[in-house]
């Protein structure tokens, strides 16, 4: 299967994690849905120094990452490879903050049905932002709803 | 391989999901499982043994496929989740919407 | 002890080594010693993929990529920040390729000294390519000699 | 900390190093030896059990600082190398400069 070749992924790192400073990155990611799995292990990898179990790292932060990257793709960019979105991490010891940032309009999250109430629960879609909430220690968004930031405190 | 597909003996056929079922990928494992549901099978157990994390576009690729083999008179099962996938089926509700097993190989027998 | 925040490093992500497919990226390392450390940290979590032993990872990877890095740094952008080392990496099965280029006017290899010589071995300096030549499966330049190529095959 | 000094009951400094030591850090390890060569210290052994690697410049710094200590009728002695920073001590014929022992303990213990 000769697939073709994925848009680059831009990782930049601003500041190294050493002896307790903390580390910042931030990565570009071409708005295309085949490469949240991609961006997900890219910033998962650069948190292994972090304040988190391995058991968070692989599940808790990849999960809830992707959530935020497929939103962002879907529906802040509608899938336009050209259009870039920004992730920025923050690892300190005491939380690994993620911020996920998408050029599109943004929206109300209050206004996000719950997926598990028995109209919805056999819905194929609409868990996104519930799952990520449950993942992690907070969410928040920007006024506009194009910004959403992830804290996953230390442990 | 991200999927892998075998069919025992009794005709069941045991998709194992390795690394993770996301956005990026399930298309790739709802076209390999409604294949072979075309091809006549009806019994399906999917393995989650080797499963890092599911996104929420993966469990929405399990719903909908579920639906597609109970409209042919088959069933689908899983199996294998670890305590992290175990309580995301849980807290989505899904977990009242699919029969859970614990190993795959229970998933077969009690069919 | 406040170090100035050093210049960014850049990774850019070109092909995912999925299933056996090559990987590919590049790294744009900035001319500040300072960055080697963590550049060679960035490019050996880049390769755990590969088809290296962990230990040829720890050890022979990181230390021949530090080599190539100060003499890129030192002697080809003369630590001069603004100027940035390009590395290129690629992953397959087979095989880690690194190849490590700098903006400067290059040199010759062959003219290098022994540094196990007995004039030499108390020197200071000068142990660089001879280290690295042992560290890896292949060295090779360009003419120039301002793009060296480390092998490192699978195992 | 890249390097932690200790000294002994008998007056011996021992710095471990911990991760690596090249080109952006062997300048910090080289003035923590000289203030304490400054200070009087004598009988050095650096430490390597918790060492990944070690960079020519590295290698470069142990070099000026074992001069640097002789000057001083002092001694520096080396300890705690794997297989991989035995070799390449080996290859670069610098066993040949240094005292290199199993362990710290031996390495304090010789004086
Ligand atoms: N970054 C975003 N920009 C605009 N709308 C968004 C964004 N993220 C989420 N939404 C909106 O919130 C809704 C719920 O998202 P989610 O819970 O992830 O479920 P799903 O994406 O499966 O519909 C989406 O249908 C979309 O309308
Ligand atoms: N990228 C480069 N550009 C120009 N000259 C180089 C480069 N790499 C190495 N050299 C030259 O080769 C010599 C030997 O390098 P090396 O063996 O690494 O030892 P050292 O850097 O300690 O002198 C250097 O002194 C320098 O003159």
């Amino acid at each position: 299967m000769t697939t073709p070749p994925a848009p680059p992924l831009r990782l930049v790192v601003r500041r190294r994690g050493r002896e307790g400073q903390p580390l910042e990155f931030s990565l570009g990611v071409p708005s295309d849905l085949a490469c949240v799995g991609d961006a997900v292990e890219l910033v998962a990898l650069q948190c292994r120094a972090g304040p988190l179990s391995m058991r968070r790292l692989a599940f808790n932060l990849r999960t809830a990452l992707a959530e935020a990257l497929t939103n962002a793709i879907t529906y802040g960019s509608r899938r336009d490879p050209a259009k870039v979105v920004q992730v920025r991490v923050e690892v300190t010891v005491q939380a690994v903050v993620i911020r996920v940032q998408d050029v599109g309009d943004g929206f109300d999250p209050a206004a996000v049905p719950d997926p598990t109430v028995p109209a919805n629960v056999a819905k194929e879609d609409g868990r996104g932002l519930f799952v990520l909430r449950h993942l992690v220690d907070q969410v928040t968004f920007n006024p506009k709803g194009n910004v959403i930031c992830l804290t996953l405190r230390a442990g | 391989m991200s999927f892998n597909l075998r069919k025992d003996s009794k005709g069941v056929v045991v998709v194992g999901v390795d690394g993770q079922l996301i956005v990026g990928n399930r298309q790739e494992l709802k076209q390999k499982v409604l294949d072979a549901l075309e091809g006549g099978a009806k019994k399906f157990v999917i393995d989650f043994s080797r499963t890092g994390y599911i996104d929420s576009s993966g469990l929405g690729v399990l719903v909908s496929l579920s639906k597609k083999i109970r409209e042919q008179g088959g069933d689908l099962r899983l199996a294998g989740l670890n305590e992290d996938l175990q309580t995301l089926f849980e807290l989505t509700k899904l977990d009242t919407l699919f029969s859970i097993l614990k190993t795959p190989e229970e998933a077969v027998a009690a069919f």
